[in-house]
């Protein structure tokens, strides 16, 4: 098992004929992503990935015709929010945004659209879902990951990245990662991630990735410390040095007041249990540290 | 983007908000002249505010009253030039001196955790609302707007009669709240705030009193992202204010962050970002910056990140780090080969680059002479003992 | 027992000190109904109806300090959105909306709010519910009322007295009597009511009074058909002289194709075991008729 | 409120919908005018169409073409001045003849049952929707737009998918869509209806032929309820073409529509009105009209309502039923004996008051000689008896 994504994931990539679109369907379908179709207004009939998949004037008919059940949305930031709409009205229940710069209040509005049809929203602006071994939805490199028990949340990019590619290298592989994205209005949160992992059997150890700004890691870490006991986990804050009131590339990354600092969240992991990694490549040996038996190191 | 007093009393007053009268002005005579208008029109005296986006320009001396033209014309003076945490004073707000009877707070601002507009008052304004927040937490009334149809009418009348306020000023106060919500919506806001909402007592020009409710300071914060469907707004953007390091920046969509170490940092993503500049203080140094040259960056937003970075003189070792994913990293060691080759200034790098192509990423650098690393632990100490070197040569700590 | 309103209403009177408000407020109050509260936006701490009703700003604290759990809305139209929107935030579960010409695009934007909350408005532009003998919540006239078996729905005013009247003229008392309102966009339909009724166990009998236009009277008959088969029941359609395409007072009678006729409804109803009777006054024999039993006639 | 077309085209026009030219004339010369402007910028011949707000028109003549000015002045001098089903035309547009490729319906419709503002469209415009959708359900496309958000982009797109459409119309019909629904929201209209919307071929000055999407014609019904907040919607009612005792009627709040019978009713409340009505005609009579004077009327509006039946020379009876609710009886008692002491015309009338103050209005009427009933059916049965008698003397029928 895994969560999110996997053998049953049929995806549509919403935007499919755009050069990032196109891209990264590519990348997927080669990890073994199964994709049951692709969406552009105005386009449908056509195939693309080499002719290997249907393009689709509209999610309803990749629904209906190619019986998607997820979709990752990779349109610029005017249309997204319609997409994620779109997608919901379709019955899609996983929906995994990429697509960056989309303004606030368009999220504020679309989010209790999705909360409403009960569908989940990866997202926006964040490079989504990986089942190693099994699905890939978003734009992670397939190259990081290996197998494994390790379940990851993380609001960063390449510092997602980062980490897998430590943990893969220190023979701990993964159930699936799971970037959340970095916006001030996301989703899926910290928390929704680990309650997911918690239900999972795959799941043996977790790793939260956390940035300054915000109260998702604080809050993750209040029900962690109730839920996730015998948890074997791990968590590492970016922007400890950060000076306060900069702003650092997410919106998200503002401190105020007390709340939101590196301290007060490595603080807050801490006392729920969570070991707090001073750099990326320390989190492999602190889950070790609570008994996660590394893997044998794969041959290249 | 944050913007000047004076726009955001314009985007207030445009919504039909009550913002007292006042023009800005950027030299002494020019203050003097819209001082002479106000009071002329009734004014009692005015006062002249300095025009930057940072806070504390009170205590720094950057708002003065004045009872005459000449007056303001001599305040204006002091305050135009004076430097305010770093940012010179071009601009002034001149406006008339209120006789202020009390102090509200009043402001919405985007509350991520609930994913709706919070909406926040306090009886006790004209202080630090962070303060009051810490201190009083029960003396701030907390309403959310509806994400589709706004403050309604029976939450700006709870905010209004938390706030404490009787008679006219309750249907005022609803007025405003619903206003201030309105101007964050069609503006994309993140932040809307008046501070202090104050009852001012005014004189007509007939001599008789009155008292209104009126919005005294407002402070805006617009979505960085939202931008692009407000050319208006982006209009607005105080140049003279921003240092042209960060205009070059945001023109190449780099997000960059002027610091004060020594050590320059390029690094795509801002999470990795942190992460690199967090690594490089534990190993003793100090970066010059946060840089996230952001997702598939090209050969060009990597030179441009370079000239950024070296526009900087304490910047002694540069330290590249890429992990590739959309961003291909033979692109970037290309960058940066090409970068250097242009580059006036010549400063030891420290480059690793993993991920998509980082093998032939590897090469080019190789050929190219760079100190490259493996690990980011082992790329920051390297920076940092690079320049550490170079210090120990110009006789500084390095740091 | 009775539906909606009954001895456990605590009612908060929204607009308590307008004309309107003031004067059906002693009405409700004369009637027995337990009025806790009147809401009128600075009047907060004064009292209403003699002294025997506080006045507060809000409807929250009307429920806060008054117990509240019903209110009914006098205020004009164009506040009227508000105060529901207003009564629904405060947990107030019944909503009885009197107040008539509010626009129709208004409460399409108030229902969706109304229903996520799980609360249940009657009207807008409606007399109001009255459980004979226990409360009476809106302006239907207390007097032509007595307590009995009989449940009855109608989206028409002074006709629903009508009907009510020549019951109880007939010995036949009413459980609940309830005015959903002729507005296009309204709470609560003809066949909620019915479903209220089919739980209830006083509610022996049920009468549905209907007009020309729409197709709410079809819609409650299916329902019925299927769920009413055992329990006597008469209808009333209004309208059935009416000339096709006029617009007669309610926008809801606009006649437009087969459907919406007095014709199609007296069928659908009558497919539905309804008695329809062709004048009010029909109405209670028609009952009798399926073994409603009378009560003797009151003295007075 | 029902639109004339000119109104809801400048309304569709407003919203940035494409519109043809065109503008509205009261006289053959004023249609001659505009007549040669539309030829003069390149249209081949002008249509005249009759501005009424019944269905129909074309069948009666109103609509017809024109190849040159002279032309359209002697069509248009033949539509105005004529009547259609009872309204005489006043007005009429001249709009470029257009050459049609192929005609759709677009509409927006308030959804009562859903609750929602339902758009349809059908690939077969032109023609009575409703036949359409009676006789082939499959051939209209039905989406409901959310209730806060409005008609969203791929609502739009689905609607436009399925009209047909291919190429550039798809984006047309898409912003077209979209604005029908924010034209809806904008204006309170309960109906926003393209018919039809469709590809024209067009030459442009220069000779080059082109293929656009227009909204050639229009139909908007307001929602009475809102028209207080929309004053100039209000100020575009058509008064020439509104029966005086119409605009009576709705300048005192009275619902009031004028029907063929003898006996005239007054009534309080719509269903009851209908119910009255429904009782005459059972009892033999004809209804001369619906009036309901709605809640809480007074004697003045009794007074109107009683000068709004007289106004009928078919009159012969009035059938007065009220029952009192807010209404109150002895009020309504009043207004009729007041009313009947100043009308001109004498007529018989049967009055039945129930309800509140019932008691107090039986003694007024009596007083007064009215002719009284118990019941509803009675009332009806003695008003129906009342005119037959005066026909049979009349020579009449007595309906």
């Amino acid at each position: 098992m895994s969560i999110l994504v996997g053998r049953d994931t049929r995806l549509v990539v919403q935007g499919i004929t755009g050069r990032e679109g196109e891209f990264h369907a590519r990348q997927m379908q080669a990890y073994g992503t199964r994709i049951v179709g692709g969406t552009r207004f105005g386009k449908g009939g056509q195939r693309a990935l080499d002719g290997t998949v249907p393009v689709f004037d509209t999610v309803h008919e990749a629904v209906r015709e190619g019986g998607a059940n997820t979709s990752v949305i990779y349109v610029p930031a005017p249309s997204a929010p319609d997409a994620i709409l779109e997608a919901v009205d379709a019955g899609i229940q996983l929906i995994v945004c990429i697509t960056e710069r989309i303004p606030a209040l368009d999220m504020l509005r679309v989010m209790p659209v999705v909360r409403e049809a009960g569908a989940r929203l990866i997202g926006p602006n964040c490079p989504g879902v990986t089942s190693p071994g099994r699905a890939k939805v978003g734009i992670i490199p397939g190259s990081i990951h290996r197998e494994g028990p390790v379940g990851l949340v993380s609001r960063s990019g390449t510092l997602t990245y980062e980490v897998v590619q430590a943990l893969t290298d220190a023979g701990l592989g993964q159930s699936t990662c799971v970037g959340i994205g970095g916006d001030p209005i996301i989703g899926t949160t910290h928390r929704d991630v680990l309650e997911l992992f918690a239900a999972d059997p795959e799941t043996e150890a977790v790793v939260l990735i956390g940035e300054i700004g915000g109260s998702a890691e604080e809050e993750a870490a209040a029900w962690a410390a109730e839920h996730l006991r015998d948890v074997p986990r791990a968590a590492f804050i970016a922007g400890r040095t950060a000076p306060e009131g900069k702003r650092m590339g997410h919106a998200g990354a503002i401190i105020s007041g007390g709340s939101g600092t590196a301290t007060a969240k490595v603080a807050a992991l801490e006392a729920a249990g969570f070991r707090v990694a001073e750099t990326p490549g320390q989190i492999a040996q602190l889950l070790i540290d609570q008994g996660v038996r590394p893997q044998a190191v794969r041959a290249g | 983007m944050k913007l000047q007093e004076f726009h955001a009393r314009e985007l207030l007053a445009a919504a039909g908000l009550p913002v007292p009268p006042g023009r800005v002005a950027t030299s002494p005579a020019e203050a003097g002249t819209v001082a002479r208008e106000l009071l002329a029109a009734g004014a009692r005296g005015v006062v002249v505010k300095a025009q930057v986006l940072v806070g504390g320009r009170g205590k720094a001396g950057g708002v003065k009253l004045a009872g005459t033209p000449e007056e303001a014309e001599q305040v204006a003076a002091q305050i135009l030039g004076m430097t305010i945490k770093g940012i010179v004073v071009r601009k002034v707000l001149v406006a008339p001196a209120s006789d202020i009877r009390h102090e509200y707070y009043l402001g919405a601002v985007l509350d991520r955790a609930a994913q709706r507009i919070l909406v926040m008052g306090s009886a006790e304004g004209g202080v630090e609302i962070e303060q009051v927040a810490r201190e009083k937490p029960d003396a701030i009334v907390r309403v959310h707007a509806h994400p589709h149809l706004g403050l309604l009418d029976y939450q700006a009348r709870q905010v209004a009669l938390a706030l404490g306020l009787t008679g006219p000023y309750l249907a005022d106060a609803v007025a405003i709240a619903k206003g201030l919500v309105r101007v964050m919506v069609e503006n994309d806001a993140d932040l809307v705030e008046v501070n202090p909402l104050a009852v001012v007592h005014e004189r007509a020009a007939d001599g008789t009193g009155i008292d209104r409710l009126v919005c005294l300071d407002a402070k805006i914060t617009l979505d960085d992202s939202a931008l692009t469907r407000h050319p208006d707004l982006e209009a607005r953007r105080d140049l003279d204010e921003e240092d042209p390091a960060d205009t070059e920046a945001r023109e190449q969509e780099i997000n960059f962050i002027h610091l004060d170490g020594s050590i320059g940092c390029l690094v795509n993503g801002a999470g990795l970002a942190m992460t690199t500049m967090d690594l490089v203080k534990r190993a003793g140094g100090e970066p010059a910056n946060f840089l996230d040259i952001g997702g598939g960056a090209k050969a060009e937003t990597v030179a441009a990140a370079m000239r950024l970075i070296l526009a900087d003189p304490k910047v002694r070792v540069i330290l590249v780090n890429i992990f590739g994913g959309i961003t291909r990293g033979d692109e970037v060691a290309r960058g940066l080969v090409e970068a250097r080759s242009r580059q006036e200034r010549d400063v030891p790098m420290v480059v690793r680059i993993v991920g998509t192509n980082a093998d032939e990423a590897g090469r080019i650098l190789r050929e190219a002479s760079f100190q490259t690393a493996a690990s980011l632990e082992a790329a920051a100490e390297q920076a940092v003992a690079a320049a550490r070197a170079l210090g120990a040569a110009a006789g500084g700590d390095g740091r």
